[in-house]
Parts: structure tokens; C-alpha cells; sequence
């Protein structure tokens, strides 16, 4: 059975209810303090491309369970302008910031799953997911 | 005043910030924080040194071993520290390479840039796209003042730079040799050679040659290796492969290859492509050339170049945006 | 046990030691552990999570200011920790860049190659040294049936793999004109024609162009705006400019270019190079073209080879080993 | 006037030496701890390469004194096989260890002055300074 909770996001401190939800959920399912912070350092990333990109839109914070398995999957929407060339996103160095900036595949390396599709005009949408190990 | 002025004020704000509220906001900010210092290029032994001293600020009777003890973090994140700074290097670095990399590939377009022929009676379509920046797949097209087209196609073994730069020299090859640009296996013979000749022998280009006589709706073609297109054959409603045998370039100078011919009738389409369509692997294995063919068949309605497009945009999406190999796919249907 | 199993405890007993002894070797233990701890993919975080837990263990009653601080730290550290990981992706990608870059150079030094021609009466010597690995620089000699010994030297403007590339284009360019090999401006014009079809309008070369006639000692030559080379005149012990005007390759399709010719006598030298030699930059400023001249006259009696092998060797050191633009020096000396 | 003090490197506990001579000079001159710590590390990675590469050689700590301002310099010496492609060894990512083996590059940036002087068969000299701010 898996539960959802979503928050919106359109001023830079929802970006912070949205951590404190990933990190709530994260704490309860069992992550160390480390992959709490790194699970809420990539909601973080992803809802800050929502806020400075698409003006607006939500993350959604998803408990997975899998036979034996627990995880946390983000879930970031929008309907904003959509990314135009996706392999070139997905790209190391491709964004201009040094550290945190380092968007998407920054946050591809913080998680085990990750997933993006993304239709310019329509919008976006990311799937994230970590596994408890 | 700039940052590295103020961190010092900053980072012990958002300490006491966080111990006074211990909320999610205070992370957040310590987040921020973090983004600005990788900014300035403050290193994380630097962070340490400082996180040590507004402890001692903020908490004067530290015990001394929790004290001394960030002699050692300080230490371990110096090794961090070369790393983050060869890291900033080594960004700018790939930075200017990916640029001469443009500029390369842009060249290459240039040089290797060839126009879909007009002729009557034909509905031509190509896409090549570079797995990476640099196409070490090649196609090219010729029309002579006959309406003959003559068409191209070649892979060399190989992605990315030395594949590109052994392109360029199969350009400049066929370039000087037009005299006997209508026969597919005198062209191949003739490119034998030069490959033999020119290319390290690690080197190997497949290739295909096929000229397409708009006057008898004849094809005749030859292959060195290539990945064997198809022919679909409107009539009986179905795909056959457009197979041919031929050594790949550069592996024997005598290499012979043989001619073949085949009359196309009106709806009947060619499809050549490079393996880079056919190696395309998805989650569930490579693809098939069944599963191509199924897919060309899907659209096989449509113009050429919607074709060619959606066939190539669904095998894009498939591979998750990552292609393995360089893609090129061409195709020439008859409709008149 | 692998490191990431041992690490918690091999942490905490370099803390102890260091709290125990406060000495140099603990905090070289702490560098040790640094590099252990990179080796394995251990990003910062993890570090400043492993100290607050030893913290913890070690001073069971650490302030709860102290202990809370370490969520900050760990939050900042997680940024390094994104910088960190894409360095280990960035490594990993510079690598492969760097090995096709590897093969590429290589295959362009198959493809470019050119033989030092052994003639009686000349010796002869050539160094060709990229700044990055490709050679944005070309030289290449041919020795005719009867003795004649062409030498070209040519410069792209620009450097790395777009200049190589466009390098790769003038060679086979000048191996399909072999008839009028011996008269340099016929060659430059047509090669100018060439390069302006085949390349981008941002690039141009520079090229020099000479033929020795070995049995006349008559040298003619024609530059097109390449960087003038020098003559040493044996008899007046002293060097000339080897003056010759002509514009760019690639900038206008009728160009046309001068013929120049020079009588060597024996003891005499003709010196090409690229700009690369005499635009090397050292700290104090740029070498000037009559510092380049001495140092050839300090090795004057030495044989060519020499010659350009100790020039090189000084320049390189001149400028810390990093070339600013490749590097090409010849040496054509007439010794009886 | 400047002074200058020698270790010999022979066996990995000669590194712990120099490294403390280094300390000592670093916090005598009034290097900040931060700094104090980046000296060492480099003196630690000179006398690494030489225990490594070379088997024996020395570690030499100057203190410079140059009108107002004050340094130290690292002299690494030794007889052993030198290095044959000074260029590729000043590249970074050619060494293969990740870290602190990053080697020579990596010692180049932490310090303000680097100069390597190297001949194969015969030895090599590098002396790197920095200067307290
Ligand atoms: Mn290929
Ligand atoms: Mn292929
Ligand atoms: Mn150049
Ligand atoms: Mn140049």
C-alpha cells in the first residue's frame, strides 16, 4: 500500500515545506541521517527548478513498499515550459553553478532511480526514488 | 561586501537560528549556504576550520577533545579539498573541450554536409544523429544530370573523435573519385583501397552504395559489411531484407563486391540505416529488426520524413535519451 | 573487511591517538585515512557524519549545542558531497575523452606522417610539437625523382580538434595536386581555392610553400601570410628574414601569390617555422623574433637535428612545459 | 635573511618529520591553521613521491623573508629516476588515485609559487612557496 502527500510549490518557502515532508517521511521509514539529508537535498534541487523555472507546480512525496522493501519516491510536476534538449540536461557540467546548481544529474546521483519526461510547452515531470538499504 | 567577508556572520546565524528553532527552514538556509561557498570556491576545509570556531565562539567550555578533535576532520578534508579543487579544473577544462568539440562537429557538418536530391517520382528522407558530439556515421547523396541518384551510407567501427576524423578522409575519397560514381561495386572497390591504404589498421568502415535510376526505377547497390537495409514491397504488403555480402573496407586491398539490382515500383520504399537503428537497447534487450520493421510499417502511410522522424524520436525515447551508437536512417520511396 | 566496514573504528582510533598525543603522526594518519576514504567513494558528508557519531561515543555528555551543530555542517557538507560526486563523473569522462583523443592524435599522426628526404649535400630536420594533442600545425616533405625536395609548413588558425581536422582536409587536398608540386605559388593558389569551398568562414591557414632544387641550390618558396621563416647566410655570418607577402588561405578565392627564389650556398640555412615558435610566451613576456635567432646561432655548428631538438628543449622550458600554440620548427642546411 | 632546514626521506616516518618541521615553520611565521594544514598536506605529498618514487632524497623548509612579506618554501630533492613527460605528470586526472595522490597538479594549487626541474636518470627538484597573506 502506498501513501502520497504533495505540497505546491510557488514561493521559495514551499520549498522548505517540502523538505521538512520528504524528511518526515524519510526519518519515518528508517533513513539514516545522511540519506535524509541527501533525499532532502534533491527535493530540494527538484523544487527549486520548479520555483526559478516553471513558476509553479508540486512535489509529491510517495512511501513505497515492495515485497520486502521500503522506499521514498519524489514526484515533481509541472506545467511550466518544459526542458528542450534532454540529453543535454542530463549532461555533467552542462550547468553553469558550480555545486548544488549541478541540477539534474546531481540529483540522479543522490537517488537509485531516477526518471524525467518532459514535453516543451506541456511541462515536466520527475520521478525520483531511493530504496531503504 | 562580499561573501567570503561575510560567511564567518552567516554560517554562526544560521547555527543559532537552528539550535534556537531546530526547524527545516535553518537546513534549508545551511543548504544556501552551501550553494554561495561552492560559488567562491571556499573549500570544505575552510567550512570545518570555520564550523570549529564558532563552537568555540558560541560554546566556550567545549570539551577540549571535542575541541581538538576537528584537527583530524580538518585534516581528512584537506584530502577532500584536492579533490573539489581539481574538480573545478578539471569542469573548466571539459568546458573548453566540449567547446572545440562544437566547433569540430560543426566542421564536420559542413564537410560532410550533403542535400537531400529533388527528383520527380521520389520521396527522400534522412536523420543521422551522433550518439555523442562527433557522427562517425556518414551519408551522402549525389544526383547526376541522368536524375541517377547515388547514395551512401557508412559506419566506421568506432564513435566519437578518431571515428569522425577517419569520416572526413572517406569524404575526401569520395569526392575524387566521380568517373565511375554509377557503379556500386567499382565505388567500393575503389574506397577499398584508400581505406587500406590511409587508416590505421585497427580502423573498418562499413559501408553501402546504391544508385537509384530514376528512368527504369532500377536500384542496383553493393555493400561492404553494412548492416543490410530493407526493401518494402508495396504490392505484397511486406518487408524483405536488402541483403548483399561485401568485406568491410580496409580489411583486404582485393577485396571484390558484388552488384545487385532490384525494380521498384510505385509505393515500394528503400530503407538503409546504420546498425546504431538496430543495436538500439532498451530495457528489455536490443531491439529487433522485426520491432523496426513494425515500427517503420506503423507509419509507412506518412511522407518519408515523418518517417524517419518518428521512427528515430520513438527509438530516442526507448534508450531513455541516451543513444549507444551513432543513428542514420534513410529513406527512398517511390510514389510516382 | 573492506575499508567502508573498518572505517568507523579505524576513525575513532586516530582521534584517540590524537587526543592521546597531540602529535604530528596522528594528523598523518588523518591524511592516510583521506585518501583510503576517496579511494572508496566515501563522499563528505559521510565524513561529518562518522565524526558527530564519535563524538557521541567518545564524550557521552558533548553540549547538545555542539552535537545539534553537526546537522548544519552535514547540510553544507552534502553540497561538497554534489561537487565531489560529479568530480568522480567528470574523471571518469575526462579519461575516455582523453583516450579518444589519444587514438585520434595517433591516427592523425598515420595520416599526416611525412619522411625526412635524404638527399646529398642537404641535412634536414623537422620538430612538430602540439600544444594540446592535435596538431593544428603540418609539415610535410617530398622528394621528387629528380632531387627537388618540396617542404610545406602550414598553420591552422586555431588549435585542438577543430584545427586538426581542417589540418586532415589540406592534406588530402595536397595529395591530389602532384602536378605543379615544384612551383610554390601554383600549389597556394590552388589549395586557397580548396580551403575556401571546404571550410567554415572562421577558419583560415597559413601556409608556406618551398621547393629546393638540389642540383641548382636554388631555393623558390612562396608564403601565404605565414609567418616568415629566416636564412642564415654563411659567408656574411648573419640571418635574414625570409620575406614573402601573400594573403591567408581561405580568405578569397582568386588570391594569387608570389614567387620568390634564393641561392644557397654551402654552410647556408633555410629556418621555417609556425607561430608557435616565436610567439612562446615566458615570463617575461614574448620571446622576440631576434631571441629565437640567437638561440639558432648558439647552435649553429651542431647538426639540424640538433639544432631543432635543443631549441625546442629550451623553449619548452621557458615556458613551464605548457605550449601556448603548437610548435613546428625546420631545418633545411646546405653542408656541400 | 632566510634559513632553511632539511629531513631526510628514507622511510615513511621520515614524511611525519617533515610534515612537523613544515608545521612548525607554518605556525612560527603565523599561518592560519587552515594554511598551517595545507603545507603539511604538500609536504606530505613531496616526501610521499620521493619515499615512493626516488626511495631517498630530502624535504628542505625555507622561510623566506622578502620586504614585508613572509612565506615558506618546500624543497623536495632526490637522486632517483626522474620524470620523463613533465607535461602529461602537470595534467589533471593522469594520476589514477582519486585524492591526495593527485599528486604534483594538486600541490601546484595549494601553494602560490611551483617550479619542477626533473632530469631522467638524473633526478628532480621542486621547490613550491607560499606566502602568508
Ligand atoms: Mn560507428
Ligand atoms: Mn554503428
Ligand atoms: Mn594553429
Ligand atoms: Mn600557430
Amino acid at each position: 500500500m502506498d501513501s502520497q502527500s504533495c505540497v505546491k510549490i510557488t514561493n521559495e518557502w514551499d520549498i522548505v515545506a517540502a523538505r521538512q515532508l520528504g524528511r518526515n517521511v524519510a526519518k519515518e521509514l528508517g533513513f539514516g541521517t545522511v540519506d535524509q539529508a541527501r533525499i532532502t537535498t534533491a527535493i530540494s534541487e527538484l523544487a527549486r527548478n520548479i520555483y526559478l523555472y516553471a513558476g509553479h507546480g508540486q512535489i509529491c512525496i510517495e512511501k513505497l513498499f515492495d515485497g520486502g522493501k521500503k522506499g521514498v519516491r519524489i514526484i515533481a510536476l509541472d506545467d511550466g515550459p518544459g526542458i528542450n534538449d534532454l540529453r543535454k540536461v542530463m549532461e555533467d557540467g552542462y550547468s553553469t553553478s558550480g555545486g548544488l546548481g549541478a541540477g539534474l544529474p546531481g540529483v540522479k546521483r543522490l537517488m537509485d532511480e531516477f526518471n524525467v519526461e518532459s514535453v516543451p510547452g506541456e511541462g515536466t515531470d520527475i520521478r525520483a526514488t531511493k530504496w531503504l538499504r | 561586501m562580499n561573501f567570503r567577508e561575510l560567511m564567518d556572520s552567516k554560517y554562526k546565524e544560521i547555527i543559532e537560528h537552528y539550535l534556537n528553532e531546530q526547524d527545516e527552514k535553518a537546513l534549508y538556509l545551511g543548504q544556501k549556504f552551501s550553494r554561495k561557498s561552492i560559488e567562491h570556491h571556499v573549500s570544505p576545509e575552510e567550512i570545518i576550520s570555520l564550523h570549529k570556531s564558532v563552537m568555540l565562539e558560541m560554546e566556550p567550555n567545549i570539551p577540549h577533545h571535542v575541541l581538538h578533535a576537528f584537527d583530524i576532520l580538518l585534516e581528512v578534508m584537506i584530502g577532500y579539498g584536492f579533490a573539489y579543487r581539481e574538480h573545478q579544473s578539471l569542469r573548466s577544462k571539459q568546458q573548453e573541450l566540449n567547446n572545440e568539440i562544437d566547433i569540430a562537429s560543426n566542421m564536420q557538418q559542413t564537410l560532410l554536409g550533403t542535400s537531400i536530391p529533388a527528383v520527380e517520382g521520389l520521396d527522400i528522407a534522412a536523420v543521422s544523429v551522433p550518439a555523442k558530439k562527433m557522427n562517425g556515421d556518414y551519408y551522402h547523396f549525389v544526383q547526376d544530370e541522368n536524375d541517377s541518384v547515388s547514395v551512401a551510407i557508412a559506419d566506421v567501427i568506432g564513435k566519437g573523435i578518431p571515428a569522425a576524423l577517419c569520416m572526413s578522409m572517406i569524404k575526401y575519397a569520395m569526392d575524387s573519385l566521380p568517373e565511375y560514381r554509377n557503379e556500386p561495386n567499382a565505388v567500393l572497390e575503389s574506397l577499398n583501397r584508400v581505406v587500406e591504404q590511409n587508416v590505421d589498421a585497427s580502423m573498418f568502415i562499413t559501408m553501402f552504395y546504391g544508385v537509384y535510376n530514376s528512368h527504369k526505377h532500377l536500384f542496383s547497390y553493393s555493400s561492404a559489411g553494412h548492416e543490410p537495409g530493407f526493401f518494402y514491397n508495396a504490392h505484397a504488403g511486406h518487408f524483405e531484407d536488402l541483403d548483399a555480402k561485401g568485406l568491410l573496407l580496409g580489411v583486404d586491398k582485393k577485396a571484390k563486391y558484388r552488384q545487385y539490382e532490384r525494380r521498384v515500383e510505385v509505393g515500394d520504399m528503400i530503407i538503409l540505416l546504420s546498425d546504431g537503428v538496430t543495436e538500439c537497447r532498451t530495457e528489455e534487450g536490443f531491439i529487433e529488426r522485426e520491432d523496426l520493421v513494425e515500427l517503420i510499417s506503423q507509419h509507412k502511410h506518412l511522407t518519408s520524413d515523418e518517417i524517419v522522424t518518428n521512427v528515430y524520436k520513438e527509438l530516442e525515447k526507448l534508450q531513455h535519451f541516451e543513444l549507444r551508437d551513432d543513428f542514420t536512417l534513410i529513406i527512398i520511396k517511390r510514389i510516382s
